[in-house]
This record gives structure tokens, sequence and C-alpha cells, in this order.
């Protein structure tokens, strides 16, 4: 293949890695923060896409569908994550860690087969918005608008993120939070408003990510299970909580990945896994600094 | 016995340890006092291995276990109790104070053979002592908090150390239990003629049973001497005690 | 004491009459809870009595299950090598996945071991010309006198007997309260001179060989082997035996598998919302029965035997 | 007393009804994924297998009628054996159908081979079914790999393109349908070249880095192999990248009502694909009136899988008539070279590899006035004889 062909092959892995990105965030502040690796995350990101296929078929042809669909899904996935963070996390903060897990991994056996209770179990699939329709040439090779979009999008909210932790009260409190619950609460703050709020957060992000990622596959039962163990491994060698490092860790899992395929097709697959086994064992504890 | 030189320990420049000196001789009680954040736990911790000293030396019984790892300067002699509650809250009491026998006798690895055969007399021999002979097989999560400090006292006790170190060993009893406990100190080192080294707040305590005291003042030592020099020295008072002499 | 060896007897002999009066297809199921109920007895070993999140113990079952089925299949060495083979593959992963984890501890330990096992499981995954790929293998010859129900559930119930007593000496002996030891509180039985790395280096390769062991026998069992046997989700779902039946008892596993098979065998055949009770039946455990259904029936036990003394 | 002596005799009365009842039907076991993606397609086989059977039943066969139990073995080969086990060793199942995967098919005919229980694979498309494992005691009731691509071939080599491009799903399928496209074309045009393949992995959803690369090498035309849920995956980045208006490019089942209507108006034009069934050809009587019927029932516009279902369900009650008893063997036997007559005209289960004759339709996506979703143009009609390998040619790799 020859440099441009490579070049728009990045261009298109890279808007991929976006998702990635966006969904991983949100797993890696509720694993920083809450403490929670949360198979349900998933679950979430899969609900947020069948939520954004409802909300567009509903409102029909019109252009402003999508952009619907990208607001209201990720809004109703927050809803339904404060309602399961009151019902059940709350109660469990104080178990191990092993237990957390667990009760993720019901919630996430029990939200698939409602999904499927709600949507059915065929695949949905829906177009790309109007004006994101068509392609880009980039070095005589089309780049489908849409995925441009998405390499707009991913680093914005990125920026979002860190504007949020950094520069906002809510951010410095859920921070210090993570590093220190007793501590905080000591001082006054209601640490579960806090907590609770984060989650929802990160619920948000992965209704986000469902929603964007929509219009690009084909939207079916079991896009939770393929999604949620990479979405993991991005964010232990990014570090907990980091949000930079959940932007680095997916840059490295998609381009590992789709260069992967492309040198040996048959075991391209290996090729994340293989490099997230060496990034741990180099930096075991991720690449970047988990308490923030 | 125990002799420790000019020993440091750097936290990201926050000096925890600044030059500590301190000298235990066999049959002694030796307590280490100073303020909240003077450093004692952390000396513990250098002493045994569980942190490794920035720069100085550890010697004991003449031999340098600077920095060597905690399981195996336990084998050395030196065993110690935490300042939290720190025993096999799963484990039957018996079974608490048995295991550290299995350490002692190299028995970790047999898997065949039926653990509740081995040590039983030498185990019910150290809990006879401690007064927790009763109490063998409830459940170690099961007992009162003093009970469970006593119970570490035994688990440390049971690898028949030379030198026992304990970390606040009255740390959160009730006044009644902390009687006891200084009971037990004293008889343990009369009767065994053990070497104990401990560090602790109550005041009335440590001039009660210590021989020697060691005062630590923001990671340094002070003085160390008999209670009634430590007890009249100005620094002391200045830095600590108030004025009680 | 003695009530418990009369209850143990008594089980063991239904064990051994079973295939002889209830249908072949129950005299199957049952081999397949035995099994299931090893692997479950073996991931408690690391997971309930040293602490080790071992969150991807499939993989071991997985590999003693290739292990077995790649001998038999690709080589011409006799069954006993292959069921010998098995487990011992098993071993030397956790051996390998042992000595990279290990200096990690809980969650991270954890995620380590998900994602050297999803390395594992991608390239049985994907290695179509030697593991069969997605297919897995089938149709997998076994020696005549286990071929069928009968033959192999008796050699399920004598291998996985002999597994659970050495399993049971082990927890009992002092290596086995050593590791207890470790669980409850690694510091402190790191003061008391214990090396625990090479303890928990041991309980895993232990845990690793029985998992082997299971995994040999579902070839035996189900003349199969697949990859899905090896997915990270079937790790949860093992996990998720050893808590309901009750992660610090010894029976408690077995008694989780058993529910939980059965409850996959029937549920599963006739609804195909397995998966939402199952995440019920674990949301209800976690907060309704933290200790799992062994120690509840053991209060229940002692409640009565309590009741009748007074 | 007297009255547990009632309860005794009601009993055995109940048993002895239930028996009775067991002997008056025959029991089929589906085994099939009802969960994930491929339910869009097994749906159809199992309308199709009871619509028929609803015709069936209301004269009986032998006296006797159809029953059927579905389990789900959400497209994982383990899962399904277990429930084929359990249909055959729990629930006595005279016949065992289904499965859309072939990993699922090719484990449980391992197991009817050992257990002598027929089985109908109804939606698997590897040719090892019939090939390769093929036994006694499984047929497959839908075309395989090897057929598609030989039909494939067969229309493709009177198109003039020189240089090919393969593409496909990372697995068996994927790589089974390309080569045997592939090879057979090569066989009949030896003037043709390969320049390059490009293989994704399974599940793959978004296909556009890898049409740029095709697009970049500048082939005449393109082979591709998805199954499943790629087939819309990849039409849909076809159009986005505007791939199809470039180089035209082939997938087997690309005309299908399964790729085409989940995409409406936004299919691709012009991409060539063939098929088992296509509701609106050929314009029979008997096409018309299945299609009439069906929709009546299920609102809806039968797919492949409905046909699948349809024959597999005439097959059964045809073969059983013909062994006048309810035996296995005579089953088999009756159903070697059976023909029924169906949509697509009459088809037959050849004897000698139990791999049935269906004819395939090659078609290009076109868009139409009549649907609001792009259908088949330029529709080719091949007749089964026309394409399948020969009974030695399968025999072969039985060995």
């Amino acid at each position: 293949m020859n440099y441009s062909g490579i070049l728009t092959q990045l261009i298109v892995g890279l808007s991929r890695t976006m998702i990635l990105f966006i969904v991983s965030s949100g797993m890696s502040l509720i694993l920083g923060v809450l403490r929670i690796p949360n198979v349900a995350h998933g679950s979430f990101y899969m609900i947020g896409a069948f939520l954004s296929y409802t909300i567009a078929s509903f409102l029909g042809d019109v252009s402003y569908s999508f952009w619907f669909g990208i607001a209201l899904a990720p809004i109703i996935v927050g809803l339904l994550g404060f309602f399961l963070e009151r019902v059940f996390f709350s109660y469990l903060y104080e178990r191990e860690h092993l237990m957390l897990l667990l009760l993720t991994f019901g919630l996430a056996s029990v939200l698939g087969d409602l999904v499927k209770l709600i949507w059915g179990a065929e695949y949905r699939s829906m177009t790309t918005p109007v004006f994101l329709q068509g392609s880009s040439e980039f070095f005589g090779l089309p780049v489908p608008n849409y995925n441009l979009f998405l390499l707009f999008i991913g680093p914005a909210i990125a920026i979002l993120l860190w504007f949020i932790f950094n520069k906002t009260k809510f951010g410095k409190i859920a921070r210090a939070a993570a590093a220190d619950k007793e501590m905080v609460s000591a001082v006054g703050v209601n640490v579960n408003l806090i907590f609770s709020l984060t989650f929802v957060l990160g619920c948000i992000l992965a209704g986000l990510g469902g929603a964007l990622v929509a219009p690009i596959v084909n939207i079916s039962l079991g896009m939770d299970h393929s999604l949620i163990m990479e979405v993991f491994l991005i964010v232990i060698i990014g570090g907990l909580g980091n949000i930079w490092g959940a932007f680095l860790g997916s840059l490295i899992f998609g381009i590992t990945q789709s260069f992967g395929i492309l040198i040996w097709p048959q075991f391209g697959i290996i090729f994340p896994y293989l490099a997230v086994v060496i990034v741990l064992l180099i930096r075991p504890r991720g690449l970047l600094s988990s308490t923030w | 016995m125990l002799t420790v030189k000019d020993l440091y320990r750097d936290f990201k420049g926050f000096m925890a340890v600044n030059g500590a000196n301190l000298e235990v001789t066999k049959g002694e009680i030796v307590a280490v006092i100073g303020p909240n954040g003077a450093g004692k736990t952390t000396l513990f911790n250098l002493i045994t291995g569980h942190l490794k000293p920035t720069a100085g030396i550890v010697q004991f019984k003449g031999e340098d276990i600077t920095g060597l790892a905690p399981y195996k300067i336990c084998r050395k002699g030196i065993s110690r109790s935490f300042q939290i509650v720190n025993i096999f809250s799963k484990l039957t009491v018996f079974e608490n104070v048995q295991l550290a026998l299995f350490s002692k006798y190299s028995k970790t690895f047999r898997m065949f053979s039926k653990a509740s055969k081995y040590f039983i007399d030498e185990t019910n021999s150290i809990l006879e002592k401690l007064g927790l002979l009763e109490k063998k097989d409830l459940n170690s999560e099961l007992l009162s908090h003093g009970d469970q400090k006593v119970l570490e006292i035994a688990i440390a006790l049971a690898s028949s150390p030379d030198l026992l170190i304990l970390d606040e060993p009255t740390a959160g009893m009730a006044p009644r239990e902390t009687e006891r406990c200084i009971e037990l100190i004293k008889k343990l080192s009369k009767e065994y003629g053990l070497t104990i080294l401990f560090c602790e707040h109550d005041m009335k305590i440590v001039f009660n049973i210590a021989d020697r005291i060691m005062v630590m003042v923001r990671g340094t030592t002070i003085i160390q001497g008999r209670p009634e020099e430590v007890r009249c020295n100005e620094l002391v008072q200045k830095a600590y005690l108030g004025d009680i002499c | 004491m003695v009530k418990k060896s009369i209850i143990l007897i008594t089980i063991f002999t239904v064990l051994i009459v079973l295939p002889l009066i209830v249908p072949r297809f129950y005299v199957y199921l049952t081999s397949i809870i035995l099994l299931t109920g090893l692997l479950a007895t073996s991931l408690n070993i690391a997971i309930g009595y040293c602490g080790i999140y071992q969150f991807h113990h499939a993989i071991f079952y997985g590999l003693g299950g290739y292990g077995t089925a790649l001998v038999i299949t690709k080589t011409n060495l006799p069954y006993y090598i292959a069921f010998i083979v098995g487990p011992i593959v098993a071993v030397l992963f956790s051996l390998i996945i042992g000595l990279i984890c290990m200096r990690l501890t809980k969650l991270y330990f954890g995620m380590l071991q998900i994602s050297l096992g999803s390395l594992i499981w991608a390239v049985v995954y994907r290695w179509y010309s030697f593991t069969g790929g997605d297919d897995g293998i089938h149709g997998i010859p076994v020696p005549d006198f286990i071929a069928d129900a009968k033959g192999n559930y008796y050699f399920t119930l004598f291998v996985v007997s002999i597994s659970i007593f050495i399993l049971y000496r082990i927890i009992n002996s002092p290596f086995g309260k050593t590791i207890q030891g470790i669980r409850d509180n690694p510091i402190r039985t790191v003061s008391l001179g214990i090396n625990i790395n090479v303890h928990k280096l041991i309980v895993l390769l232990i845990a690793g060989f029985f998992g082997g062991v299971a995994g040999m026998l579902f070839v035996v069992v189900d003349n199969a082997v697949f990859p899905d046997m090896m997915f990270w989700t079937y790790s949860l779902e093992i996990l998720i035996m050893v808590l309901l039946g009750g992660m610090y008892t010894f029976w408690g596993p077995f008694i989780g598998a058993i529910i939980i098979v059965t409850l996959r065998t029937y549920l599963g055949s006739i609804t195909q919302y397995w998966p939402m009770i199952l995440g019920l039946i674990l949301i209800f455990v976690i907060f309704f029965l933290p200790q799992g259904i062994y120690a509840l029936i053991e209060n229940f036990v002692k409640g009565k035997a309590h009741n009748a003394d007074s | 007393m007297k009255s547990i002596k009632n309860l005794f005799f009601v009993l055995l009365f109940l048993i002895f009804v239930s028996f009775a009842e067991g002997a008056d039907v025959i029991k089929i076991g589906i085994v099939d994924t009802y969960s994930g993606p491929a339910t869009t397609f097994t749906k159809d086989v199992l309308d199709g297998f009871s619509f028929a059977l609803s015709q069936i039943n209301q004269k009986g066969v032998l006296g006797k009628k159809i029953e059927f139990v579905t389990r789900d073995d959400k497209f994982k080969p383990d899962i399904a054996l277990t429930m084929a086990k359990e249909l055959v060793l729990k629930e006595n199942v005279d016949i065992l159908m289904g499965t859309i995967s072939s990993a699922s098919a090719l484990a449980i005919s391992d197991f009817c081979k050992k257990e002598k229980i027929p089985f109908l694979v109804t939606f698997a498309k590897s040719d090892k079914i019939t090939g390769e494992k093929g036994h006694r005691y499984v047929f497959n009731m839908n075309e395989n790999t090897e057929m598609a691509g030989r039909a494939a071939a067969k229309v493709l080599s009177m198109k003039n393109f020189k240089k090919y491009w393969i593409a496909g799903d990372d697995y068996e399928y994927g790589h089974a349908i390309a080569n045997s496209v592939f090879n057979h074309l090569k066989e009949l045009n030896p003037k043709i070249e390969k320049l390059g393949e490009t293989w994704w992995k399974v599940g793959e959803t978004d296909f556009t880095p890898y049409i740029t690369q095709i697009l970049s090498a500048k082939p005449d035309f393109v082979i591709v192999a998805t199954g499943g849920a790629g087939m819309v995956n990849f039409q849909k980045a076809a159009q986005s990248t505007g791939f199809n208006k470039k180089i035209p490019f082939y997938q087997h089942t690309a005309i299908e009502l399964s790729t085409l209507m989940p995409q409406g108006k936004n299919a691709p034009e012009g991409v060539y694909g063939t098929a088992n069934y296509l509701f609106y050809y050929p314009e029979t009587k008997e096409n018309k009136e299945f299609v009439e019927n069906f929709k009546k029932q299920y609102g809806r516009y039968p797919k492949s899988g409905a046909l699948y279902g349809y024959i597999t369900a005439h097959m059964i009650a045809k073969a059983f008539e013909k062994a006048g008893k309810i035996d296995k063997e005579k089953f088999i036997d009756a159903l070697e070279g059976l023909t029924v007559d169906s949509p697509v005209g009459k088809v037959e289960m050849r004897a000698c590899d139990h791999q049935i004759m269906l004819p395939t339709f090659f078609g290009i996506t076109k868009k139409s006035p009549d649907y609001e979703f792009l259908i088949a143009s330029d529709i080719v009609s091949i007749p089964a004889k026309d394409y399948m390998p020969t009974c030695e040619e399968v025999l072969k790799q039985r060995k």
C-alpha cells in the first residue's frame, strides 16, 4: 500500500478511536473516583445507541433528528445511571471491589436482556445525518465526513472533561474525593452527591459514545460485550481516572488494532492485547498517574 | 541487642525519620515516645523491613539487617504487633497462634497433613500465658477489641522472638483492658525475659513500665535515657510534655 | 464430625448408583455438574482461601480442555498422556501468568490477568489450523470404556472425588492455614516470616492444575472443546457460582455450581432470558446473601441443633 | 383407602394417556440462534417452517401431528451441543434441525452421528457439513459456500473484469466463499488475476479503512465475502465512500431482502449479488401464493430463511409418509432423492451427499418505484445442476 493509503487509513482509524475514547473516559471516571470496575458500562453504551436510533426514527427524516438523538440519548442514559447508582451502588461502596464487579456484571446481564425485550433481537441500522453524508478527498482517497466529524468531537470532549475536572468546583472536589473520601466528607462536603454525579457523568459519556457510533455500525445486542473488555484495558493502561490516560490508551489500542490487521491479518486482534501486556509490564499502574 | 544508627527516611522530600538513633539491650523494656507524626511508626517499619531506609544502619545482634525483606528480619528474631488490629480475622484464635508456629518451624509448605495435629501443646501454652485459652475456638473477628490486641501479642510471641516490637499496644482499649495489657507486658518481660520495644501515647503507662525511654520529635531522636532523666530533660519538656517535672 | 461424614458417604453412595436408576440425560447432567463443581472449587482455593483476584480462571479450564483435545486429535500418543497433558498445560500457563501478575495486587492483578487471558483466548480463537478457531474441536474420540454416558460419568466421578479430597486436605493443612492467613492479613503474615509471593504462586498453580483437570473432564464428557470455555464472561460465571455457594467455605462453590448448572440447563431451555435471571440471582445474592447459600444451610442446621438442645 | 386406590387409577390413566399422546406426534427439536443479530435470519426459518406445518398438520402425517420445540444456542457451538443433547436425551425428539452457525452445525452433526439421529441443517453454510464432515445422518437444507461460489463464478466469468481484489470476514465462511468464487472463476477464465486480499475481523463494524485500501489498489472488481451483519455494514460504508460508483463489487446475498431492507432507499446501487430466494422472482403462481399467505400471517415478506424452513417441513412430512412409519433409518432412506414442490419450483434432496438442490438467482441492486427499499434487477436464474459440485467431488472429500 502507498503512503497516502496509510495516511487515510490512519485518519479513519483515529476517528474510530475517538468513540473508544469517549466511552472509556466515562469508565475511567467511574473507576477512578468511585472505584467501580463497571461491566455495565458497555450496556449504557448499547442503550445509548438504541435510544438514538429510536429517537431519530421517531422524528423521521428531518435534519435535526440526529442532533436530538445525540442530545437526548445520553441524558436518558444518565438518568438511568442515576437511578441505578442510588438503588444499587450506593449501598456497596464499603464492600470489596469484587462485589462491585459482580454487581455490575449482574446489571449488565439484566440490562442486556431488557434491551432485547424492548427493541427485539434483530439488529437496527440508521443513516448518517444528511449534512455529514458523503466524503472528502484526502490525497485522492475518500474519507467519510462522519469520520472527520468524530475526529473533531473526540478532542472536544477531552478538553471539556479536562475543564470540568480542573476548573470547576465539582471537578476539584471529585478529584479530592477520589484521593481520600474520608477527608473530603470530613470537611462537610456531600461525598455521596459527588459520587452520584460522577457516575451519571460516566454514564452520559457511555450513552454519548453509543449515540455517536450508531450511524456507522449495526445497532445490535452484543455490542456491549464486544466493547467492554477493550474499554477496560484502555482505562487500565491509561491509568485509572486520568482523562488523558484514557485518550492515550485509546490511541494505543486503536492504532495497534488497525495496523495489526494490516501486518498480520489472522492474528490482528491479538496486537492490542499484546500492547496492553507490554505497557503493564513496564508500568504496572498505567501510563499516566492514576491519582490525577 | 538492637542498634539504630542515624536512620533517615525520605517521603518525597518529607523527612519522616530524620536521623534517629536507638539502642536496646537484652531484657529491657524500651519505649519510644513523641508527638503525633513524630515518625514512631515509620521508625518501627524501618526496623522490621516494611519500609526501606533512605540512609542509616539497623543492626540486630551485631548483624546488619538494614533493608532486608520483612519475612527475613522476622526469621532473625524480631516480631511485631501493629497499631491497628492486625490479626487473621477469619481464622480461630487457636489457628491465629498456630499459624505463627507453622512459620517458626517452617511447616508452611506442608500440604497433605492435617493442620489441626500440629503444635497443639505449644499453642495452648501461649494462649494460656495470655489468658485466651478459653476463647481458643472462637472466630477471632468475634473477639473484643482488647482481646484482639492481646491475640496480636500472642501471635507475635509465638515466633519466640528475641525482640518484640509493639506499636501502641493499648490504643483504643478500655481502661480495664489497658491495665490488663500493662500487666501482661510486665509479665512477659519479667517471667520470660523478653526484650520489648514499644511506642505509646499514654505517658502514665510509659513511665510505669519502661526501663528506658527514647524521645522522638519531627523524626529526630532528642534523647534516650532512664525515665527520670527523660522526665526532667528541658528539651523534652519544651517539645512535648509540658511542665511536669 | 460424624454427622458430616455420614452425609458425605450417603451422597457418594447415591452418586455411585445414580446411573443405574436415572435416564441418560441426568447422568450426563450430573457429570457436567461434577466437573463444574471441581472448577468452582479450584477457583475458590485462589479467590476464597488466598484472596487472590483470579478474575480469569476459565483460561485454565480451557487450556486443560484444549491440551487434552489437541493431544488426542493431533498425535498418536496414548490417551492417558492426553489426560495428563491437559492439566499440565494449564499449570504451565498458570506459572507464566502468575509470575507476570505477581507484582500487582487486587484489582490490578485481576485486570492484568484478564488481559493476558484474553490474549490466550484471542490466539485460540484465531488459530484455525491448530485449535479449530471459533468452531472449536468436536467429535473427539475417547477410549471405549469411558465413551458412553455411564463410562464417562464414573470416570468423572472418580477424578472429581480424588481431586476434591486432595483440595480438602490442602485447605486443612498447614499450607492451607497459611494461605488463609495471607488472605486475611498479608502484612501480618509477612511479619511472621512467611514469604507470601511463593505461597501465592503455589496457590495459583494448584488452582490452575485443578481448573485444567476440570477442562480435561469436559473433553471426556462432551467430546468437544470450544473457545467460549475460556471467554471472560465464563470466568465471571464461575465467580458467581463461588459467591452464590459461599466464598469462605469449602463446599459452597460446589453447591453454587450445582445450582447454576441445573438452572442454566432447565431455564436456558425454556427461556431466552437466562442471562437476566442469572443477573437477578446475582444481585439478590450480593445484597441479601453475601455469605452464600452454604452458610445459610449451615446456620439453619446449627439453629435446629441449638433449638433441639435447649 | 378407597380414595388412594382411585388416585392410583387416575395416575395410571394419566400415564397411559401421556404415552398415547407421545406416540401421536412426531417431535422435532430445533436448535438455532434466537438472540443476537442472527435472529434476522433464523426467525424466517422458524416462521417458514411453522407456516408449512400449519398446512401439513391439517391432514397430519401417518395420522400424527408434527410438533416442534425450539432451543436458543446464542450463536455458540457449546450451547448448541448442550441443547441438542438435552433435546435428544431428555425430550426424545425424533429429528433435530436448525443452526445458522456452522460451528454449531458441525458440533451437533458429530453428536447426531454418534446418536444416530437425523439432523437437518437449515441455514449454516459451511461446505464441510455435507462435504468433509458429511455422514448418513446429516442433511443440508440450504446452499453452501462452495455452491454459492460456483454460482457467482459462473455469472462473473461472462463479464469483462480482469483485475480482481478479494476481501472479507476473516473466518471460515468468508474465506470459503471468497476462495470458492475466485478459484472457480480462474478455472472458467484463466486470464483473470488477483491484485490482493483484505481481511477484517469478524464483527468489524466500520469498513471505511479497508475500502480506502482497496480503492488505492484500483482493481476492476472486488469480491466481498461478508456474512450476517457485515453485509449491511459494508454496503453502508460503500455508500458513504461512493465505493460502489467507482468499483463494482460482488457480495453473496447482497440482493437479499435481509441486506437491503434495513437500509431503505440509502442502499448502494449496482452491487452484484446472489440469493436463493427473492419474493418478487420468479413471478410464478406458487411463489405469489406463498408470499401472499406468508405476508398475511406474519405481516412481512418472506426471505431465504422462510424458503428453507418451508422446504424442510415439507421434506420431513413427505419422507415420513414415504417411509410409512416413524423410524429414523427408514426416514433417512426415504429422504434421499426426495422431491418436493416449493415457491421456487421442484427441489430435490440429492441422495449421494444429502445436499438440497436449489436454484440460485443472480442480480444487481437497483432502486424500485414499487418498494421502499432496493431490489435486484437483471435477474439470472441458475438451476442447481449447473453449479453444484458433482457427487464424486463431494464424496472425495469425505475419505
